[in-house]
């Protein structure tokens, strides 16, 4: 059930440069999955819209959820001036999630580049069975950042081999997601992504070449979040339920599309 | 309690508040928020006479207190809506009023026809979305045009028709007093307002279609205005609407002179924001002792 | 460092930083807060041929990211200004712009004729205020009276004219075309857009004048969408505002196409406002690796 | 100089229903006189304008302002949940002030109400050489209040005779502050005040009737606060210096003004 609560900042943290992650206690945790988002509300009232930031973790014998976020704008950067103990108003929990189901028994690899990296991580912890039984068979994430600043490395290291691809060469691979899985001789029975269109193009058109099921999870403007406005659309390959006009609403038949289904 | 019934061209409704088209689909989103009986009624997403793809992305973008749209009014088309959208807002207790658009007067008049056979109750008439090419906002920015829409319309609709006037005009009671002279049974406005962002660090027009309909509260003194204009210039109703947010937005429209109110791109923001404004009316005529609504439509001269 | 000198009808600006008419009377008051040579032109309060007392208070109220005003022009009249407050800004090394406001067009000539004596650089003609009953801007909402008033203006002008058009239109390009075709030098736009405020508790209206002109960042979307289709239609320079509060917002006007920009209402938040958007255009040019701010006008079509 | 400047709330409390008293560290201290206020900016962005409020006390020493302020709307709702150590956006100093001079040797009568009553304190201070050598030769204060919320009455006692009106009569007279003034036979040689319209409307009168200075205290619905905007003009017998229409600048040329110069 979707509501607007309002949940409490527990710890906001810079941990890479104007990139953040903030654990707010909510009882949306409880109804969370990997790979869903949140809309959080700005507390100054010049913008309006709640912004979508996608869950990067979820601990519900807590009540918590943390969110990763790069500071781009306003928005997120007063979110980054959150305090311990403040109030934050939160719409969710938002979209599909990744379907987990899909990795049983199979080799799981997990592509995020930059801030999409951070929904990568209770991905990875669900796959590799870290809380519950494991679900994939094996679990490889491969990561690209800008530089150096691989945020989130070591967390991810916990729940599979850590592949890295960085922009400018600095850590592992020098190039993208898909150049460091070819580099290090990985084969994908599966594949879930987050992260910038060029990679999520790339390994659409991989996956397709491969015959290998890919969940992408994309990102769009978006006004309500829930499903109301139709700002958030993506072509898709068959006629959308909604529309019936092959437009599919980021915000609730996504975040995660089969990589196959949608025209990007 | 205070009575909050309201009648527009003879279909009662149970208290003045409605939701802006477009921003609230045909209900099944907000459904999961609010109880849609509780409102005066649903007013759904345009309905073409087929299925319109809408606008490229970007789609949305935030401008100060408010946002801009193109959507371009995106739609299953009027065969699907009948099916599938009527049935479902049948199951609540609540009016419902279908928007209409279309690309030339013959799809208005198809979508209109078929309606008319439908349990629905009323049609809004969208003339003034600012976002589509062909037709929309083009016969609702002349008098002439939309004396000569609302005309063809009225003839063939079995049901009352409530014009929705764009507000990008010299002077809307012109266009208000065409619709009401050709024999609109209701007005709503304001529609959004065009608008335009452009973002300078990629130097580019933040959504595909460079300009946007704005909606939000910053534009409620711009519909409030109109509003009052117009109810001192027609005698059918107006259903207000521009950037309410809370009851005493609402209550400000009705005071300026509409009938009803609508709430819009503020459920995106409070998406119980209906269901708080309905709440809300009751308080302030509690409070003030005020026994009907009808006492403050259009009190403020 | 880069360019920021434009030009406009031949006159040279430091930089494109503006004020806008009515929200820094003639520089004095904010004279403690900016140094006044370092902005492009100072463009006065508007002076009419004779002192004009205004509107009964009160004349402003609050909105939702912006105000309503509803002052009515009050001004002490073209020969005390001629007297007053041209020599106060002729101590200063910024260009002045005064704008000229009338009740019949015989009123802007004499104002026009008086001021073409003086030592200021251009006449903006308020043909667009929505605060005064006669004149204004029943001039300013209809193409041919703007080429009239505008040809008539310009015949009796020694100074280059800048009409300021009022966005209270169905389409300001025809507006911005007829000013144009009759000669005036440069546009500038928007003027405030009327609003309505109720004060829902007194049940009255919150301006003693009903209406008001709308400002702010509020505007600023429909401002910077006029800003783009007037700029893409006529070939006389744009000075834009509407909202501006930053040197961004002042760029994304650049960026629609125009030449300068004012800030105005921002002003009675941040009275610091001109001087720090004439710093940020630097550090933006800077930044960009930018050479003339030429290169951002009208740069995203 | 005027300038906007970040004070630092030093303490908020509630001291009557509504009524707040809030000390806020700021350099416009060392420039502020009784009478002149400052335009406090709302932190949520929904409104922007500065809302003026009178100075209650300055104390130079420690370089801070006292506002005591009613809670009405938004703008003064978000100001009583300010915190100490929060920072708070300033206007300043704005308007005239009272003319201390002119009681000089005299029997000086302060009259205010409601939300008036405040910037009598701070008049009472001076007047009464509080802090410095005294300039009126007595000093008695009628103040006039809804009930028996007589907020900054023990306070006022410090600086002279303190009569009290009330609305509803439960404490001291039951009517306004010339009712108050009557009833116990005070006869002014000058009068300061600030209060509501009404209130004001029968000072002048009064004082008119009975040949004494009146220097009475205007409130108007601002935007600029620097008299740039002719938004809060006052009718006034002789013309005035800006637009010669008889219209006095509230923020300005006020906000106070002697009785008889202005038509209320």
């Amino acid at each position: 059930m979707k509501r607007k609560v309002a949940g409490q900042v527990v710890i906001n943290e810079e941990i890479a440069p104007d990139i953040y992650s903030m654990w707010i206690e909510t009882d949306l945790a409880m109804d969370a999955k990997a790979g869903q988002f949140v809309g959080v509300f700005p507390a100054n009232q010049s913008t309006l819209l709640p912004r979508p930031i996608s869950i990067c973790e979820i601990d519900k014998s807590r009540s918590q959820l943390r969110l990763v976020y790069r500071v781009v704008g306003k928005g997120t950067g007063e979110l980054s001036h959150f305090k311990p103990g403040r109030r934050v108003m939160l719409l969710g929990v938002l979209g599909n999630g990744y379907p987990l189901d899909k990795a049983e028994g199979k080799h799981a690899v997990l592509m995020a580049g930059g801030i999409g990296v951070p929904p990568i991580l209770q991905l990875a912890k669900d796959l590799s069975g870290r809380d519950s039984a494991p679900i994939a068979k094996d679990v490889t994430i491969i990561v690209g950042y800008r530089d150096c600043n691989t945020f989130l490395k070591e967390e991810l290291e916990q729940y599979g081999r850590v592949i890295i691809a960085t922009d400018d060469g600095s850590v592992g691979t020098h190039g993208n997601v898909i150049d460091a899985m070819k580099e290090n001789g990985i084969q994908p029975e599966i594949i879930y992504a987050c992260g910038p269109m060029p990679m999520l193009r790339a390994i659409k058109t991989y996956s397709e070449e491969a015959a290998i099921d890919a969940y992408i999870s994309l990102e769009e403007r978006m006004a309500c979040g829930v499903g109301a406005c139709l700002g958030c659309v993506c072509k898709t390959k068959d006629i959308d339920k909604h529309s019936h006009v092959n437009n599919a609403r980021i915000c609730t038949d996504g975040p995660v599309f089969e990589a196959k289904e949608v025209m990007i | 309690m205070a009575n909050t019934a309201i009648n527009i061209a003879g279909v009662e409704f149970k208290n003045p508040v409605m939701t802006a088209s477009g921003t609230f689909g045909s209900g099944m989103e907000y459904g999961e928020f609010v109880d849609l009986s509780n409102l005066g009624a649903v007013v759904t997403k345009g309905v073409a006479n087929v299925a319109w793809p809408g606008n490229p992305t970007p789609r949305v973008a935030e401008v100060y207190g408010g946002m801009l749209n193109a959507i371009g009014l995106q739609n299953p088309g009027v065969d699907v809506f009948i099916e599938r959208d009527i049935p479902f807002l049948k199951q609540f207790d609540t009016k419902i009023i279908v928007n209409v658009c279309g690309k030339s007067v013959e799809d208005y008049l198809e979508v209109v026809e078929k309606l008319s056979e439908t349990e629905v109750d009323m049609l809004e008439i969208n003339i003034s979305c600012p976002n589509v090419k062909e037709g929309a906002i083009a016969f609702g920015q002349c008098a002439d045009s939309v004396f000569d829409i609302t005309k063809k319309i009225k003839n063939v609709s079995k049901k009352p028709i409530i014009m929705k006037l764009s507000p990008n005009v010299t002077d809307i009671t012109e266009i208000a007093i065409a619709a009401e002279a050709a024999g609109s049974d209701a007005l709503s406005m304001i529609n959004t307002i065009t608008g335009m962002k452009i973002d300078i660090n990629r130097r580019t027009f933040a959504l595909a279609n460079k300009t946007g309909g704005m909606s939000g509260p910053a534009i409620k003194p711009i519909a409030v205005r109109m509003v009052y204009q117009c109810a001192n210039k027609v005698k059918i109703p107006i259903i207000g609407m521009g950037g309410i947010s809370c009851a005493e937005d609402a209550i400000e429209f009705m005071m300026a002179g509409a009938t009803a109110v609508a709430c819009g791109a503020m459920n995106f923001v409070n998406p119980y924001l209906t269901q708080e404004v309905v709440t809300g009316i009751e308080d302030y005529l509690r409070r003030n002792k005020i026994d009907d609504i009808h006492e403050i439509i259009g009190c403020v001269k």
